[in-house]
């Protein structure tokens, strides 16, 4: 039998993996592709705790990379594409139209989620860097528009019950059209084939460039498990890959990776919605 | 000691004691049989003696949060297994009860539950119990939101738990002679006393061992509440969050505090049935 | 008390008959007599007279299930307290009264399981009668007793309804307990087929059937030979014996016909008789005897006449007499008064 | 007529048949309770109603891999539940028809698998089978790989569902008259023969009912083999990829594809135990 | 065939007797009948002998427990196959011989809940006699019978197996079965306390236990008041009655002391005594009829004598002749011949 592949990702990339990379990579390397899909930074805890094995984990954001580089499980990750936080709404939603309006910028899209009975949906931004991410994107949205208590009124509070949902459930909620609108990727959103909101760049994290001069004026608190305040910051919404230094098969993981950057792999990356990788090296 | 003549028989007896296979061979098959079953019981034990080994005894410490988790998994399990039982019992009394064309589809629709993958089964809660959904709307005018709230996460172990204590409870009313039934009522005991004062009472030992199942399931609940109610936060999704949040250290003290109350129960109940 | 009953489920059954007294109502099982018992209790959908339409729980009657039915989580005191109604603990005091009519004051606090047969039964006799009954309703009485205390048990059962003038009906399918009842119904064929004191039903049973369910165990069939006006009586040829006997005279039995013939083991006579003192009344029988069985005065025998076998009581002190042994060969009178026919339909 | 005289007794029957509770307040409360068994059945079964409500019945299509994964799922699932029938067997059989000190551990262990939220076994198993545990370090020294294996695929399967034919199994020993087992051995048969042409037959229904729940549960198991064996990937992960790749339409075929391999045995069962 | 059997487990019971022919065990309830079967069988860890150390399947009995046990999902003849070993099919003509041999060649596809209780208890003693076993052990084997046809059943299997002359042990708590028997064992306070040929054990129990298991419905306690030498008797007082009654000399009684009594139903005589012809052996017993059943040629009747219930057999145109009806007063002889006693120890 072929050599076995193993890659973990976060769960987003589901659509790219299965039904283009992962079948690229077993005819290009003739190995065995088996993706795993979840949570980055549950499937970094656990590939952290040796529960589970993989030669390759992408994540996206540094943080989940960041845990394996702490446990010593990898060296060097390298960006392998980008994505942008956008809004995506359901089309079955009663506000449809006001969305609509909103995605073609005839309406400001935050006075649309500001509506009475607009149901919001997004992660646990204690476990999921999406989570965090929409966070920021609020915040950063209040100072960019101007809009004092934006964040607080779209959102509530940071952990806000009736909005946090988990992450596999978010956008079926949506598609099933029990929620009006919810954060996402854009590459998630375009494989689920939901309409969505662009975000300009300042508030969309998708610039590296503007991390150091803008996004880094976005904070907030959470609460840590051990009971400390920690003040989050924001990471770029960059995917990095490496390659575990348990990894059972590391040369086929270094072969994937080499896909994921090559002109081919870059353009099945925008084929699903990716943008080109951005920023450097993770060490 | 002669063996005596079994006169008219003599003909027809073909069979000899002898030819029962030798004592040593069944002894044999005996062992192995015993071996097949003792390595299954260890099989089973396996992963918990891991738990014991991998546990950190040393430094097992609650998050935060975790105690918070444990009163929501104990308050509302003990609601849900109320709930579950208060409309159980009826059903499981029919089933016990009546006969009647067409009953396999009421006990296929107390197996279907069962049999939905907990992720299918929370997906199609969604799809029924969700805000802008047929039943969903109707109840939130009413005031009464299914999703993220308390009333979602006792509907999620209330699908989770239901079918295993109407399967326990109708067997248990099956149990129950129907003549001590009968005589009650001839003794001028209403259907509703009899219920209260012999069918009860002669099948608590069943509808106990239910009631425990129940609560384990309840308890342990996680497909279905994870998509229908992330919050409130009882144990099963607070695992999941230590876990991702954390790592495996946080799961340790958690898992020990889910057997420390789900435990319990069970071992009462088989400790009563003997 | 007159009985009427129309069931259709779960079986067909109509029965209508008196009860006077102990009444026992004996049928083969299967017959339904259970149902019947149920039906009058409300507890099986039918028509019944009296208590037509009621629920079971406001039927005036006493109900013993086969197997008294005793609840067994609850003490016997606590099983009499249940009938009276309310709490238990307010009704102990009478329903300690009541197990004391019965005898049980010792065993009150005792659970069910601890019981003997003839103890559970009183139980439930007293809980039975805590509802002041009209009529008491006993479902295979014996079933539950140890064998060698049936009669007296049953014995003191009857006596104590007699006191307690409450009209009784047993079902059973035992015809010892018939022979202690006041009044019998006979159900065969899911209807009632006779009716009336047990002298009279055990002397003269009106079928076949009925001799089987009374005991009969004589019960033979023959072919009509010939009717004999000059000594009045019917020849039959009792065919499985290979002999022939005279029966009194039974105009309505056709020649060549089959019929049911039963006599009563107590009628089947030693001595053996003398060939020259035959009478045309008397019916000698030869056989062996196949078995013989002895307790206390009595003596019961069974010869094998042919392919059929024969079964006798006698005294033990005149088989004794007559030298009665296992293998003998015997003749024996079957005296035509004594024997019963009926003929067969179609 | 006129109620007899009940002559020694008077003094003592206090109770008036009048005094008990008139019929119609009886058929309020019974249509009470019928009311509450009806809305239970109505409520479990409102889900169900919910998905035929709203599959798109028109644009059912398979995903690519639907197949393939219907294919593990069957496949394994009844090698699983074989292997359970296999060691589950003894282990009921021993639990029904011995008694010792300590029996309430065993059973105890029995339970536990049980008793675990699936996530948490699945934890457990990887705490033991995992690559670095243990025992998965010896095992995989020996070239058996207890991660995303077919192996551990029956693993996960196998600990979800071993426990509840082990206890249905139990009770159907249980209810073998032990006399039927005796009479076999006087008979001259030896135990063996006695298990296979007796003890099997006379409980083959409660096995059978055994063996459709641990089809039910081994089919389902999510929870245990999303943590230990994400590959291969057999229908329940596949309906969480395809929520994740593609959303709610890929879900639906794959959820009556599911009912339609899964509920046939179970009513089969159903329809035997008539 | 001499049996013992030492059990320890599940209770104690040593046991040691001897087995001719038909031999009933006769015991109450509880007694451990059952369970010295199973030793013999093997079924239950013991000591036995014969049989030793054997596991159950290589002992050569014939064992049909209570209620017959066939196998439920069999045919009748598949039970019987059964027992001769290797595949149904290929036994099937000698099971369907044996089943014939037994009387059931038409009831040979039948499954046991479609036979009589009768027929199931041939079936297992077809599939018993199949391994042609030195013993058949029948525990409580009128159990599952009718009332009805139980004496003509068990008569029946009797001579089947004089027939087959396999010596069999039946365990029952029924004294009618040991009137049946060749041979029976009387087991009390889990030992044997007699054994004997019928006839000699009804008519001399060894022990006051042993007459109520033989069905002494008349055993009352009394105090020993005298000895009389001249007339070579001891008298008593039976408390209950407040009578008197003259006994055979017992020397071994002590005056003061407690004893037990019975006097066989049989011998409590009709007709009333008169006054003026007493002889020293008789004594009349003055007591009112409660009880009275007719059955056939035999009347049963009960006086109430003080407190106590004295029973009483006679035939019933005796009974007739003197007028026996329920209330009437009537004084009764007990001989005293008839009378055993036993004194209390301690
Ligand atoms: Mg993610
Ligand atoms: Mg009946
Ligand atoms: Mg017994």
């Amino acid at each position: 039998a072929e050599p076995v592949l193993k890659v973990a990702y976060a769960g987003s990339m589901g659509a790219l993996m299965d039904k283009a990379l992962g079948p690229a990579i077993q005819q290009q390397a003739h190995v065995q592709y088996q993706g795993q899909g979840a949570g980055a930074y549950g499937l970094a805890r656990l590939l952290a705790a040796k529960q589970i094995s993989a030669d390759v984990f992408v994540s996206i954001t540094p943080g989940p990379m960041q845990v394996l580089q702490k446990a010593g499980l990898v060296g060097v990750a390298v960006p392998v594409a980008s994505t942008q936080m956008v809004i995506a709404y359901s089309p079955q939603s009663r506000y449809a139209k006001d969305f609509e309006a909103a995605a073609a910028g005839r309406t400001p899209w935050y006075e649309v989620l500001q509506k009475p009975g607009v149901k919001f949906g997004r992660t646990d931004p204690k476990t999921d860097p999406q989570g965090r991410n929409i966070v920021f994107a609020m915040l950063l949205a209040q100072t960019y528009y101007k809009q004092p208590g934006l964040a607080k009124a779209i959102l509530g509070p940071v952990v806000n019950p009736s909005q946090i949902f988990a992450e596999p459930s978010l956008l079926s909620r949506l598609e099933s059209g029990q929620i009006d609108a919810s954060s996402g990727y854009l590459s998630a959103v375009i494989s689920h084939k939901l309409p969505y909101i662009r975000l300009p760049n300042e508030i969309n994290l998708s610039d590296p460039n503007l991390a150091a001069t803008w996004y880094d004026k976005a904070h907030f608190d959470i609460t840590q498990p051990d009971g400390k305040t920690e003040t989050l910051s924001t990471q770029p919404l960059v995917f990095y890959a490496a390659v575990l230094k348990n990894a059972p098969n590391p040369k086929a993981g270094e072969a994937f990776i080499k896909l994921m950057r090559s002109p081919q792999g870059q353009a099945m990356f925008k084929r699903y919605g990716y943008s080109e990788p951005k920023g450097g090296d993770l060490r | 000691m002669s063996r005596m003549p079994v006169t008219p028989l003599d003909s027809a007896t073909t069979a000899d004691i002898a030819s029962h296979p030798p004592a040593d061979g069944a002894a044999r098959r005996a062992w192995v049989v015993a071996a097949f079953g003792l390595a299954g019981l260890a099989f089973l034990a396996l992963p918990f003696l891991g738990l014991v080994i991998s546990t950190p005894w040393g430094q097992l410490q609650l998050q935060q949060g975790d105690l918070g988790a444990l009163r929501v998994s104990v308050g509302y399990t003990v609601l849900a297994v109320t709930l579950v039982m208060g409309f159980g019992t009826p059903v499981a009394w029919w089933l016990a009860r009546s006969s009647f064309r067409g009953k396999w589809v009421v006990e296929l629709l107390v197996l279907l539950p069962l049999l939905t993958p907990p992720l299918a089964m929370g997906l199609l809660l969604t799809m029924s119990y969700g805000p802008y959904s047929w039943l969903g709307q109707p109840l939130g005018k009413l005031g009464l939101s299914l999703t993220n709230t308390p009333a979602a996460f006792l509907l999620a172990q209330i699908y989770g738990s239901a079918p295993y204590y109407i399967v326990a409870a109708r067997s248990a009313f099956e149990g129950v002679p129907r003549d001590l039934e009968q005589i009650s009522l001839t003794l001028g005991s209403s259907p509703w006393r009899t219920f209260w004062r012999i069918t009860l009472p002669l099948s608590s030992l069943g509808l106990g061992a239910g009631v425990a199942l129940a609560w384990v399931r309840a308890l342990g609940e996680f497909g279905i509440v994870l998509i229908i109610a992330y919050y409130p936060q009882g144990l099963p999704v607070k695992l999941w969050v230590n876990l991702q949040d954390t790592g495996l250290s946080a799961v340790y003290p958690l898992l020990w505090l889910f057997f420390l109350i789900g435990l319990p129960l069970p071992l009462l109940m088989g400790a009563l049935s003997r | 008390m007159h009985i009427r009953a129309d069931i259709q489920q779960p079986i067909v059954l109509q029965a209508e008959f008196e009860v006077h007294g102990f009444t026992v109502l004996l049928g083969a099982s299967g017959e339904g007599k259970s149902t019947l018992l149920k039906a009058i209790a409300g507890l099986v959908p039918a028509q019944t007279e009296p208590f037509d339409g009621l629920p079971p729980q406001r039927r005036p009657v006493g109900y013993l299930p086969q197997g008294h039915a005793l609840f067994p989580h609850l003490r016997a005191w606590e099983n009499v307290a249940y009938a009276l109604g309310g709490s238990l603990r307010a009704q102990q005091a009478p329903a300690r009264e009541l197990l004391a009519a019965v005898g049980l004051v010792r065993q009150a606090d005792l659970r069910p399981a601890q019981l003997s047969g003839g103890q559970q039964q009183r139980v439930a006799l007293a809980r039975a009668l805590a509802r002041r009954p009209q009529i008491l309703l006993l479902d295979e009485p014996t079933s539950a007793l140890d064998a060698s205390t049936r009669d007296e048990v049953m014995a003191e059962l009857v006596s104590r309804m007699h006191k307690l003038s409450i009209p009784a009906l047993a079902a059973t399918h035992d015809a010892h307990l018939a022979a202690m009842a006041d009044w019998m119904v006979l159900l065969d064929g899911r209807r009632v087929v006779q009716q009336g004191r047990p002298r009279d039903v055990f002397a003269g049973p009106a079928t076949i059937q009925a001799a089987a369910l009374l005991g009969y165990r004589n019960r033979f069939t023959a072919t009509v030979l010939k009717h004999e006006p000059q000594c009045n009586c019917t020849v039959l040829r009792w065919d499985a014996a290979a002999i022939s006997l005279r029966v009194p005279m039974q105009p309505q039995l056709a020649p060549g016909g089959v019929i049911d013939w039963v006599v009563p083991a107590d009628d089947v006579r030693l001595p053996p008789i003398k060939e020259q003192e035959l009478r045309p009344s008397e019916n000698p029988v030869l056989g062996r005897v196949e078995h013989l069985m002895v307790r206390g005065a009595n003596t019961t025998a069974a010869m094998r006449c042919g392919d059929a076998l024969l079964w006798m009581h006698a005294p033990y002190r005149l088989a004794d007499h007559h030298g009665l042994a296992l293998g003998q060969e015997l003749t024996v009178d079957i005296r035509a008064g004594h024997v019963q026919c009926w003929g067969r339909e179609g």
